[in-house]
């Protein structure tokens, strides 16, 4: 069942991203990642929400799904929960994931379950032609709010497990960070969040100026990722120095959603055979018996 | 409604009871022990209630119906009503008459005189004081209550022991010892009032019970879709809905599916969206505003071909509206709902059991035509307990959909997610499947999946779409009639209706009305058995519970003879009861006979 | 499409240019370029884009006819394409003739032969080639092929300059003089090529210009929403709808208004909402998906008669469907969407300058009302650039809806902020407002807004809401009638279809066709002269921008005689031209015609 | 115009809620607040949600309004940017703001507009008959889920300036934080975060437990509420020790929303004179202008 049989199925599409976006290097960065995780594409699972980010599906061999608009999250937990033994990755944009999906995403955290989710982050909406984002900031296209920071967010909630942020101009560390994110999901240990700075060069070309304020923590000996409240002082402090604290934020424990709410002594959900009406029958019976009066 | 006996008390065949007070009294609980006791000696039952849309406080009523045979809705006239305080004698008034027994709590004082209709028999004493004084809770005048109706309706005192002692049981022995002082309490003092033991109004005539269960739609359609191996739900609570999430939350697990409350809608329907990509069954549930909300998800699983189970309580609308009162106003929204074209498919079952059914084949249909279905159901529908033959589970057909194995795939020279073929459905191989890797998407796709805006592509792929519909008319389940094909009167109604519809057809008819009815188990695509039947009949009553007319616009929509069909609407957001409806039918048959006469003579 | 001259060129009357390429190619720049140096000879211009939803690449087009005169739409014969590569031709040829004129971009080599009709004058160079040598950027590639499209169009190479100058001035002197260089090097090639100064395929007739502005659809309706005094929208951004949002934040805070990019369509809705109730005049605006979410919200202002004008610019449906194409398919969820029974308006324009008037009396009809008002728009009608008379400001009514002053409600014996009155309509007084305090809810309410499940107050209630669309049906916006009214042939169709029927009436009257043509401006409630309108018909073509053949369906609906509706649909994503409805009306003509030959010889 | 006429307009209702309910006293703090701070019937907007909560609204004088369920944020940040003159409350349930309501929330803090919004904690849905919130712990009603912290989520907001939780067992304390609210909102300072552990007598009864687990931060000297991660790391340790802190968590900094978007040379969006077109006819003959070709 692992060697995928000779069949053509669909061609990944060629990148749509105008030359020089930062999604190419994301792109890039994951599939060497689940290649050297030994993830087959048949057992993976992409889904996408919508924006130039949210075309990221389409362009590798594997099950790979377009969510609407902001609701990339959902039908992610949804596919993990039906079948846990997947790998289920969602990938979007900052207006995706933080604007119209932001309910969403503090409830990932909450609920911890193991998927991965990259979110290239180019502070503007680039699909619909560069209109500012949640993390615009104030002034950029008259945007009037403070870009809000998705590491002290996800810190917030005391469920989060790995918190990280990589540069599409640093390829080596985004590797890292993605690596081990993806083995933070393949190990049941619960979400995953990887902010990727991803700029747009059409519409808001943050390059230079985001290689210039990128701080790794990742190489700042004194800087302890396991310390929620430690973590989330020294963004702050690097902020407030005008630098974007890239690398791995924050590794915590706590138990992932289907470890908790999937039944483990059945079948998965998805595994099931549907149409053996046998298998359950004494479980229906018992729902009429319950019902008997 | 009862047939009289050598003995001077009537064989009780067919009574409706009412017991009405604020919200919080328990009027719910002594509906649901008598129910129990009805059951036990062999009568069917029907349960409904009328809460306000609030924990504590505001008029709350229950109301059951306990007959021999079937019936499947509450009856028009109340036999017996038990009013815990005045505001429930106004409120129910108008269902009484001067055959009603009337049991009133009088702690606050005597009835106002000139309530009742003349010839009413009031039964009143002070429950609560009673209560309060010598259990000093409140919560106790309900057991007290008990006694005196369990008397008057013709019920064993021992059968009321055991029936207590069955409901307080698991709620520790103290509740259960001072219910049970109560009910003697009440058994003492319906000496005291004249109603000894063998001494009520009724007779109940002993046989043995038939088995049955007592569910409510919302668990029939909970177990309908478990039972047609649906293993995935996510939904979150909404009056009148949350039966079904909590019914699934307890049942799910058991059978390795997952039942999850989510933190909204759009999160319910997305992950189940998700889920059912994987190649699970997959439900979700709601009412109206969640059916709003959900419009979005509702398209993206019509256009991405992807099955889902969308059921709707409804209840009265717009907006919040009145939570806890029934009304069939989202027809539209479900029919039309979503921007832009796509197939969908609406089922409306009739009463708890077709609500079964009909959920296994709701579960059947989204996996075979890969589209959303919704499942219409209305509070009544929804909440109401009604005694029923326990499902047979073996004639449960579960047809899996078009999929496809690894195997299966290796045999293909190409996999293609949304291959055109000849009915428009595309097999799939789910995720984990070697080979069948591929792309969903919410936009315009080619066969692979791959977004594409080719012209001719996208005709071929709307027209692929639509034509699964085409195909499932064929199967889609078919509506029930009732009456001869040649009837002059039709009825077209659905949900609620179907119980309330059967039994005005019955006082109809006594009053020389032939009719016939049709109800739609599946109201879109419209069946052509529907525009069938508006054909053949002379004229046809549409029962809307909206304000619209939405389901006699629905039929004109589709091509139906306009001046065939008499829109009947009620949107007061109570429920329908067969006697009004009877009055209603018989008032425009009374004008349209007027009108001919006038015509006759002006001719 | 020109009329001849003594001069051998023909007078330049009527004439379409395509220019297509990639996205990103540049072609909008040309066409805006061209339709500005036609503007200023004196023509009228109407301009079309066609981008795929992607930043780069992709196949994309803009299109633009000049003309004399009234036109409202691009015409059916393409009389000059530009083709920046051959996939451009392979896209367009379709709409080409032996008449037609092509300029090819043949760096990557010549034009596959066979592709262009016999006939068709091709000038070809290699644009790309020549701007990548020369000037080291492929951008520049379009202003040179900009000379030899001047030329061929018979412009003047001074008037050329001046509008270059005028685009590039603002990009800074570098671009500007690299553009100059570009345009002179085309203009340079022209001569090479024999088309020299005043030699080209048309000579224009320069007239004193009419005083026109250029204006999309969208800048029509947010101008016409502020002119009426709207001073706050909220929404979120979506193609089509973008430039609604972009034109307000640019100028409505000049006024004093509030313009925001919400974090989502959910809070675009409520917190226009939230503004609503303090009596300032409100608006969102959106596409499908958007409308999609946006349905609970809508259900909420028609329950809590929130007064909200909705701006749909409908694409290519259903989820995310094909974001860049023109539909109308969101007909439905306007009509009948979110849930329960609510009151709402539906006004569909037909031109960028009946926008602005239509979006004027939607702000007022929703102040008045109290209800959601929709305008539903298409891609085509959105985006698409004409120029139109400068709107009439003089002639703008801004008519407050009814208010409460402190000093009216001190007056008041009692003040309701839902109180029955003749017309439904409830005078409120907007928070600030001393004595007006008040409640607001989307639950059933009494008149004081206080929550109430009073089945009286309740029918009530709904009637009082849906008596104010009664009224409102007095005075809502006419719909235009073209064409004799008793022409036998009728045509129903609203946006962007509103030009392309005027023009294919044209060529039908020509072909011996006699028609009419109703465009509806208010589709919901539907009026009566609509349906008096097919009733006048023999028979009605009713264009559907659908595949379901919504409008056709809303008529029956309504009532309408479905034997005399013909439902055309198209869903394809592409533009219509006149042409192309021409020959489908003649084609079921013809077979009309031809069945009923063939009755009469059965006969 | 401030003393009101004598009309009789709606009178406020009786609460519906069940006796003992921690509603009660959150609205008898506001009632008290909103007269100690002077604020008049007629300039108050009060704003909510849907749930048990959510009824408040209909017992005090007031423009009431009762938003759809999550909404009551956009709704109110609409009515304040409409007519910043008035004093806009919103109020709600932890359903309402947490679940359903969480996006918006997260962008309320971001945005900072000076509105005031009391959130009702009773950690389930009360008006649904109990089911879980996202305060629930886990195990109550089958959660699987550890409850956020709202004091958590507002400080990862750098915009956010006002965070404070009250509980119904201490009127007193929450009197003097409402007061406070009310005054950051009245000067514009931005969007004051007021929730209050309201325990539900009916579903799950907390009241006893929560007595016995608040722990005051207003009594603790030591207690910096200016520092933002001074706070996280308190509560996170308070937390952790089985505390829910109480009082005044944070004050903060940063300019409203209103202060930035709405023009202050003009009048506000909803008192301009509707009909009077002449008003503003020169931007408009402005914008024909700028069509002209
Ligand atoms: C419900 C809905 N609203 C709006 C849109 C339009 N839309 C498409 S992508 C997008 C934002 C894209 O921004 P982001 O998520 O940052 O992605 P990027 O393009 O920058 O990668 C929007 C608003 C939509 N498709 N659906
Ligand atoms: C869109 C929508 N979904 C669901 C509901 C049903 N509903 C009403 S109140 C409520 C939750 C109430 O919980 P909370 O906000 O905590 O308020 P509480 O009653 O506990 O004060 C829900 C789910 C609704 N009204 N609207
Ligand atoms: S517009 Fe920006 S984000 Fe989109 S593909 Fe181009 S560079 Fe990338
Ligand atoms: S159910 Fe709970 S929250 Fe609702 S009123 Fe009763 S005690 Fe309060
Ligand atoms: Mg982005
Ligand atoms: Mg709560």
């Amino acid at each position: 069942m692992t060697t995928p049989p000779s069949t053509k199925t669909f061609t990944p599409a060629r990148p749509i991203w105008c030359a020089g976006c930062g999604d190419f290097a994301v792109q890039g960065v994951l599939e060497k990642s689940l290649r050297n995780m030994g993830i087959l594409p048949h057992k993976l699972m992409l889904l996408a929400g919508i924006g130039c980010s949210g075309t990221i599906q389409n362009n590798l061999k594997c099950y790979g799904y377009h969510a609407l608009h902001g609701r990339v999250l959902p039908a992610t937990i949804g596919a993990k929960l039906a079948n846990p033994d997947l790998t289920v990755i969602a990938a979007g944009g900052d207006g995706d994931g933080f604007a119209i999906g932001a309910g969403h995403l503090v409830h990932t955290f909450k609920s911890n379950p193991s998927i991965m989710y990259i979110l290239m982050n180019n502070s503007n909406y680039g699909l619909t032609k560069g209109q500012a984002s949640p993390t615009s900031p104030i002034g950029y296209h008259g945007n009037a709010e403070l870009g809000l920071d998705s590491m002290l967010l996800g810190l917030s909630f005391l469920s989060s497990t790995f918190l990280a942020r990589g540069f599409s101009g640093n390829p080596e560390q985004l590797g890292r960070l993605m690596e081990a994110a993806i083995e933070h999901t393949e190990s049941g240990k619960g979400f995953a969040f990887l902010e990727v700075l991803s700029p747009c060069v059409t519409y808001y070309d943050t390059h230079r100026e985001w290689r210039a304020k990128v701080y790794n923590v990742d190489e700042d000996e004194s800087f302890d990722p396991t310390s929620r409240a430690a973590a989330f002082q020294k963004v702050i402090e690097l902020k407030e120095q005008g630098h974007i604290p890239i690398g791995r934020i924050f590794k915590g424990e706590h138990p992932s959603l289907e470890s908790i709410i999937v039944n483990k002594e059945e079948t998965l959900p998805a595994q099931q055979n549907i149409g053996h009406f046998n298998e359950h029958r004494k479980h229906y019976d018992q729902f009429i018996k319950a019902h008997l009066v | 409604m009862t047939s009289t006996n050598t003995n001077s008390q009537p064989v009780l065949e067919d009574i409706s009871v009412i017991v009405a007070g604020q919200g919080g009294d328990g009027s719910l609980t002594v509906i649901t022990m008598l129910a129990d006791l009805f059951r036990n000696a062999g009568l069917n039952v029907y349960t409904e209630r009328d809460v306000a849309s609030r924990i504590r406080g505001g008029h709350a009523a229950a109301t059951m119906r306990a007959f021999i045979g079937e019936k499947h809705c509450i009856g028009s006239h109340i036999d017996l009503l038990v009013a815990l305080d005045e505001e429930a004698v106004e409120k129910k008034v108008h269902q009484i008459s001067s055959n009603s027994i009337v049991v009133f709590d009088d702690s606050s004082g005597p009835l106002r005189s000139g309530l009742l209709p003349e010839g009413t028999k009031l039964y009143a004493a002070p429950f609560n004081r009673i209560a309060m004084r010598t259990m000093r809770r409140e919560l106790y005048k309900n057991s007290i209550a008990f006694g005196i109706v369990g008397r008057l309706l013709g019920l064993e005192d021992e059968a009321m022991r055991q029936t207590f002692t069955k409901r307080f049981e698991r709620r520790g022995q103290i509740i259960l010892d001072y219910n049970i002082e109560a009910l003697e309490l009440g058994l003492h003092l319906a000496d005291e009032m004249g109603i000894k033991r063998g001494e009520g109004k009724y007779r109940i005539e002993q046989t043995e019970p038939e088995e049955q269960i007592l569910v409510m739609g919302n668990e029939s359609i909970a177990f309908g879709f478990m039972a047609a191996g649906g293993r995935f739900f996510t939904g979150y609570p909404i009056t009148p809905s949350t039966e079904v999430l909590e019914t699934l939350q307890k049942w799910l697990p058991r059978c390795g599916g997952v039942a999850r409350q989510t933190e909204d809608e759009l999160a319910g329907i997305n992950m189940a969206i998700g889920a059912a990509l994987t190649g699970v069954r997959t439900m979700t549930a709601t009412s109206g505003p969640g059916i709003s909300l959900m419009q979005e998800g509702v398209g993206h699983a019509g256009s991405g071909e992807v099955p889902l189970v969308i059921v709707d309580c409804q209840r009265s609308g717009p907006s919040t509206g009145m939570p806890t009162k029934p009304e069939q106003s989202d027809l539209n929204i479900m029919v039309f709902g979503g921007h832009g074209d796509f197939p969908r498919i609406v089922l409306t079952p009739g009463h708890p059991d077709d609500c079964f059914y009909l959920a296994v084949d709701a579960t059947n249909l989204a996996d075979k035509y890969q589209c959303p279905v919704f499942i219409a159901m209305d509070q009544a529908l929804s909440q109401n307990i009604a005694s029923v033959k326990p499902f047979n589970l073996d004639e449960v057909k579960v047809v899996p959909g078009k999929r496809l194995t690894a195997e299966e795939v290796a045999e293909l020279d190409t996999y293609k997610r949304y291959s055109f073929s000849e009915d428009g459905i595309s097999a799939f191989a789910a995720p984990g499947t070697p080979g069948g890797m591929s792309l969903v998407t919410g936009n315009e796709h080619d066969e692979f999946g791959l977004v594409s805006t080719d012209p001719k592509n996208r005709v071929k792929m709307m027209d692929k779409r639509f034509h699964k519909i085409e195909e499932a008319k064929k199967e889609l389940p078919k509506g029930r009639h009732f009456g001869e094909p040649d009837a002059p009167i039709g009825f077209i109604g659905i949900g609620m209706m179907y119980g309330v519809i059967l039994d005005a057809r019955i006082e109809l008819e006594k009053r020389g009305y032939n009719t016939q009815y049709l109800q739609p188990r599946t109201l879109w695509p419209m069946l052509d058995e529907t525009l069938e039947f508006i054909d053949r009949c002379e004229r046809v009553y549409v029962i809307d519970l909206n304000a619209q007319g939405q389901i006699a616009h629905l039929l004109m929509h589709q091509g139906a003879d306009s001046s065939k069909i008499i829109s009947i609407r009620r949107y007061d957001g109570l429920p329908y009861r067969p006697g009004y409806l009877v009055n209603q039918i018989v008032e425009r048959e009374e004008e349209l006979n007027n009108n001919d006469k006038k015509e006759a003579k002006a001719q």
